[in-house]
């Protein structure tokens, strides 16, 4: 039931979505149950920016109804010690490694992805264009125009697949897409999460300045709650390019990845809800009929 | 089904199966202002004091107070009986859970009748460490944090020094969780009057060779912490923080590190020695 | 308790959204009770066109998470008979009227406006910009230079309060709302429905086609699933404009009512939660307290 | 509760009190593949048959399959019993609604059980209208459709002619709902094997004066339909559609209209002249 994606093949159509699944630490949860029994075909880094980030100051997390608010700040270790420190140990996982990177700048972007290309154990890399621009303060991958223009002047420096992580807070996703398509994009993945806020909760209604809960303000929507938004955008897009599409957004059973496979989803992403279950992707691999029609037909376009 | 108590080995960390798995309720038991939720777990191996497990009710789990919940909740392992048939074997016992009743989640979960059943991933997170240099064990626990310190005494096999403190006397019945311990309720309804960091700090000054155990709210974790701070007297403390996973995929429940930085509380924790922190900040995302 | 809103003195700061209550059908559920005990301190009507729409056909309700995704297609009986038929209807609600209206050019707003405005039973109207471009395909909402020139040639038509329905399909809705402040709307109102879709359910997985569940293809997103995403919306759109903000999205409680208000929001519409209790709105307006600090003085400036 | 039963006074429309109210839940007795739910409706006033209420749980409404249901759910009242003390007043009673479990929301409510409680919304919608000139009454139903026959019967006075069709013989017993009558299931198992269109045409050829009422799915009131208009015999049926609200605010219950445009099921119907209609399409949105 393999499936070819960018000339990569995977055992399945099934992957995590960045940032939702730290193998690493699983390792440390799960010890090698979690090798035997991978639950994903190509294994999703969370976001690697040159320098490293701490993150947000807690509370980071914000139940909502079937969704979850984050607002984690990207930490990470900067690309020089993922580079040193994780990358032997993603190596090791029965799957291949797909970095995801963000870069503020076009400058940025072409260093993290050609330090990328130099190293062996990473298959491919995915960009996560939801990055605020410095001017505008909008996500650099919200305008098009933006779009093409940074993806044209950092493709040359990747051998490697490029996917690019699309941002959903747009006017038109599928102009977003189209445009990445131009700009040298081997494939797209959406839906990342949409802005959100949340109040910290009052009893009764107290005189106290009424305060943000998230420590950094304001935050991502994610889980069951985006899946009819995702859907539509995955659509959209599918129907504007031909590059394959990755389809995520609170998938969180078999039929919900049929469904996004059905709209021309080639691979399915796996996040919010594998916080339920850390199986749970696994489960839907194992579900799924190996040779999907949708999926299979724009694969073979 | 016939249990009997097993020491529990003193170990770190037990690693969890990969993957979420049915609990069947056995009992539902009402302790005091608490519920001690009792559960069959025979696929489970038994935990490390001071783990947790991520619980779901396996139905309905969502539609209360705003649509939720919807993420899974953490909760101590507060007990471990291990099934006969395993005596040689470390897998398959009845867990035992003190719940307090804070929000829909722990609502859902508190009025789960026997025969209903609950998903359950765990053991998480790593636990108590024994006591060094024959340092004698102090177990300091406020609220529905005495949980851990429970299944704690349990595997250090003697009940050692027991300290608890509770808001009021209801709450104070939990304290019956664990052997002989000695109370203190802010409403003075039992035992002594005030806060049981003042029990503790009269237990350090009598005698300061020991290790410090606690759980309970931020205040008076960062109190203990102090108190043992001065004294130079190691402390393992339990910590609480909002989460999602539970198994250190989202970064959501860190807590800033005495040498900057923040650690996950799910894999880091939620037992970390109090010299990695600079004081215990008022958690968010858990009942304070 | 009462709250003034551009000009308008109003009961409470609760009133419906468009499209979601229909007082003349629900006069035929509940009689004269509706009118006694009328729960919305102005009425809103559905969107009006120049000229009648059917709607989209069925099926045109999809119950997602904790959310309905619609694709009702704006039926309305077109702005002549609404003006014959309903407005005497109306004109006897306990409550002020505001007329919703959408055109595509500028042209047809002006005729819907300059309609409403001869009209003494509107108080004052609120303009749906969440009309795609015949062009871009994008709503004329969505690009605030389009968007304040539209208002801008409109505005003169109307000498009563033009409260500006944004879309929440765009890149920032914040540029929007400040582009319809310099376009002269007196107020703004969001969110609106997100783009969403759904696929016909499957039992089991049949070869069978899969297609679009909705009548209209995609549909719009509302109810308690969108109420993070609406808070972050409104709090980003009160920070940005003076004129006073109308916030919606999922307001089930009172608690719900005072967070909007909380992020800056003078007045507050429900609306899909009412379809669970179309009482639920009064409830909110004699639990709020009748002087809500954020609100008043966002009001008072 | 003491109750008895009285002739409900057949008026098209019964107009429902503004905001849903609470219910207890009487009993939930299984009828074969239905299950019939009674509850206490002390504020409701009468409704008139045919006529529909728009329900959800009180708790735990919600985190079914998919995290549904959100909304609260269509269901005609199958029964009216009048409280006692209200013999003057229209207003009070017990209410029955029969339930077949197809999806998130019919499941929770075929769980719930006495004692517990549920939002309902009604009577909403426009009822039967009696026959004219001297036509007799003929009672078509098909499944679950048959539950608003039931009440029509009652108010009707007279049994009148009823007939019946099912899937199954589980689900024939629903018929037990009605007086005496005339059944069809698919399989055979009981009654007719076949259509209950096949007992109606036989009915309408014995004898054509009559007025048609009919509930059930979409292909048998089509059939229906076809058959009363041939023969040009009035028919009122009472139709389905997926439904937000029930009381004409969200514009989603639409059928298409014989003259051109859409009516409102919920507003508008849910029992229509079948005139009104050039043919009843396969309905969405609630089960076929
Ligand atoms: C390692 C660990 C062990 C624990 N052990 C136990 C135990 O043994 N027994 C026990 O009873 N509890 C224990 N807890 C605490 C328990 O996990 C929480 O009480 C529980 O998650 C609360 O969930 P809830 O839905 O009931 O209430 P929530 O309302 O979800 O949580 C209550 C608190 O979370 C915050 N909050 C409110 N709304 C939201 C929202 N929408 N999103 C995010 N945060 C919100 C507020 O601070 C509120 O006080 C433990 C926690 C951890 C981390
Ligand atoms: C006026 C009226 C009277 C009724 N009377 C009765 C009665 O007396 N007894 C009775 O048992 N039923 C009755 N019904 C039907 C009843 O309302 C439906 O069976 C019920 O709403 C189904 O809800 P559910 O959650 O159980 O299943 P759902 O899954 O919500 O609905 C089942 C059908 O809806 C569609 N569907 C599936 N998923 C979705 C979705 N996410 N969003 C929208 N549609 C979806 C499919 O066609 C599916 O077959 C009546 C309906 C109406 C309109
Ligand atoms: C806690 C959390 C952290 C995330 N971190 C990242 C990240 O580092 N990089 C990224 O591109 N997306 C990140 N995402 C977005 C997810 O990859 C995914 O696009 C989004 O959550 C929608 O999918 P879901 O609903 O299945 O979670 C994160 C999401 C969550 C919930
Ligand atoms: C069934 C339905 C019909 C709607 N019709 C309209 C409409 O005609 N015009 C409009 O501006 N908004 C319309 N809306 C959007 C609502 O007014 C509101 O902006 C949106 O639903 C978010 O609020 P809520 O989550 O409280 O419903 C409609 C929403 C629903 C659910
Ligand atoms: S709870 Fe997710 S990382 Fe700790
Ligand atoms: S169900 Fe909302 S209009 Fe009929």
């Amino acid at each position: 039931m393999s499936v070819s994606f960018c000339g990569l093949e995977l055992a399945h159509p099934v992957i995590n979505g960045s940032g939702t699944f730290d193998a690493i630490a699983a390792r440390r949860a799960f010890g090698k149950a979690l090798d035997d029994a991978f639950p994903f075909a190509a294994f999703v880094s969370k976001t690697i920016t040159l320098a490293p980030r701490a993150g947000n100051p807690p509370p980071r997390l914000w139940e909502a109804q079937a969704g979850l608010v984050n607002s984690i700040g990207l930490p990470n270790k900067g690309l020089e010690r993922y580079m040193s420190e994780d990358l032997p140990e993603l190596a090791r996982l029965p799957a291949p490694l797909i970095t995801n990177v963000m870069g503020s700048t076009a400058e940025e972007i072409a260093a993290l992805v050609r330090a990328c290309d130099a190293r062996d154990e990473i298959a491919a890399v995915e960009l996560n264009v939801s990055c605020p621009n410095v001017k505008s303060g909008l996500d650099i991958g919200a305008d098009p125009g933006q779009l093409e223009h940074v993806l044209t002047a950092v493709r040359p420096a990747l051998r490697k697949p490029l996917i690019v992580k699309l941002t959903p807070n747009c006017a038109d996703v599928a102009e977003c897409a189209k445009a990445a398509q131009e700009g040298g994009a081997d494939a797209v993945s959406l839906i990342n999460t949409l802005r959100a806020m949340a109040l910290a909760p009052t009893r009764g209604h107290d005189a106290a300045q009424p305060r943000a809960w998230l420590g950094g303000g304001t935050g991502g929507l994610s889980g069951a709650a985006i899946r009819s938004l995702a859907l539509a955008q995955v659509a959209a897009v599918a129907e504007r390019v031909t590059i394959p599409v990755v389809g995520m957004g609170g998938i969180g059973s078999t039929a919900h990845a049929r469904q996004f496979m059905d709209v021309g989803a080639t691979l399915v992403a796996v996040g919010t809800e594998s916080f339920r279950d850390p199986a749970l992707a696994l489960r839907i691999a194992r579900e799924l009929h190996p040779q999907h029609p949708p999926g299979m037909r724009r694969m073979n376009a | 089904m016939s249990t009997r108590r097993l020491p529990v080995p003193p170990s770190e960390r037990t690693i969890a199966p990969f993957g979420r798995r049915l609990l069947t309720v056995t009992a539902n038991e009402r302790l005091g202002a608490y519920r001690l939720l009792k559960a069959a777990d025979p696929d489970g191996p038994a935990p490390a004091a001071g783990q947790f497990a991520m619980l779901a009710a396996a139905e309905r789990w969502g539609a209360g107070e705003d649509e939720r919940p919807y993420l899974p909740r953490a909760f101590s392992y507060a007990r471990w009986l291990a099934d006969r048939r395993s005596r040689r074997s470390p897998i398959g016992g009845e867990t035992h859970f003190l719940l307090e009743d804070v929000g829909p989640g722990t609502r859902r979960l508190c009025e789960l009748r026997a025969g209903e059943r609950l998903w359950a991933l765990g053991p998480l997170g790593v636990g108590f460490d024994p006591p060094e240099d024959e340092r004698r064990a102090l177990l300091v626990g406020g609220g529905v944090g005495i949980a851990p310190l429970a299944i704690w005494q349990d595997s250090l096999g003697a009940p050692g020094t027991v300290l608890l403190g509770f808001r009021d006397g209801a709450r104070a019945e939990g304290a019956t969780l664990l052997g002989d311990a000695l109370l203190a309720t802010d409403d003075g309804s039992v035992g002594h009057r005030g806060f049981v960091t003042d029990l503790l700090s009269a237990e350090l000054d009598r005698d300061a060779h020991a290790t410090v155990y606690a759980c309970g709210p931020p205040a008076m974790l960062e109190a203990a912490r102090a108190l043992c701070a001065v004294r130079g007297v190691p402390a393992q403390l339990a910590l609480e923080a909002g989460m999602a996973c539970g198994f250190g995929a989202c970064f959501g429940c860190v807590v800033p590190k005495r040498c900057g930085g923040y650690l996950r509380v799910c894999v880091d924790g939620p037992v970390v020695d109090a010299a990695e922190l600079d004081r215990v900040e008022a958690h968010v995302g858990s009942p304070a």
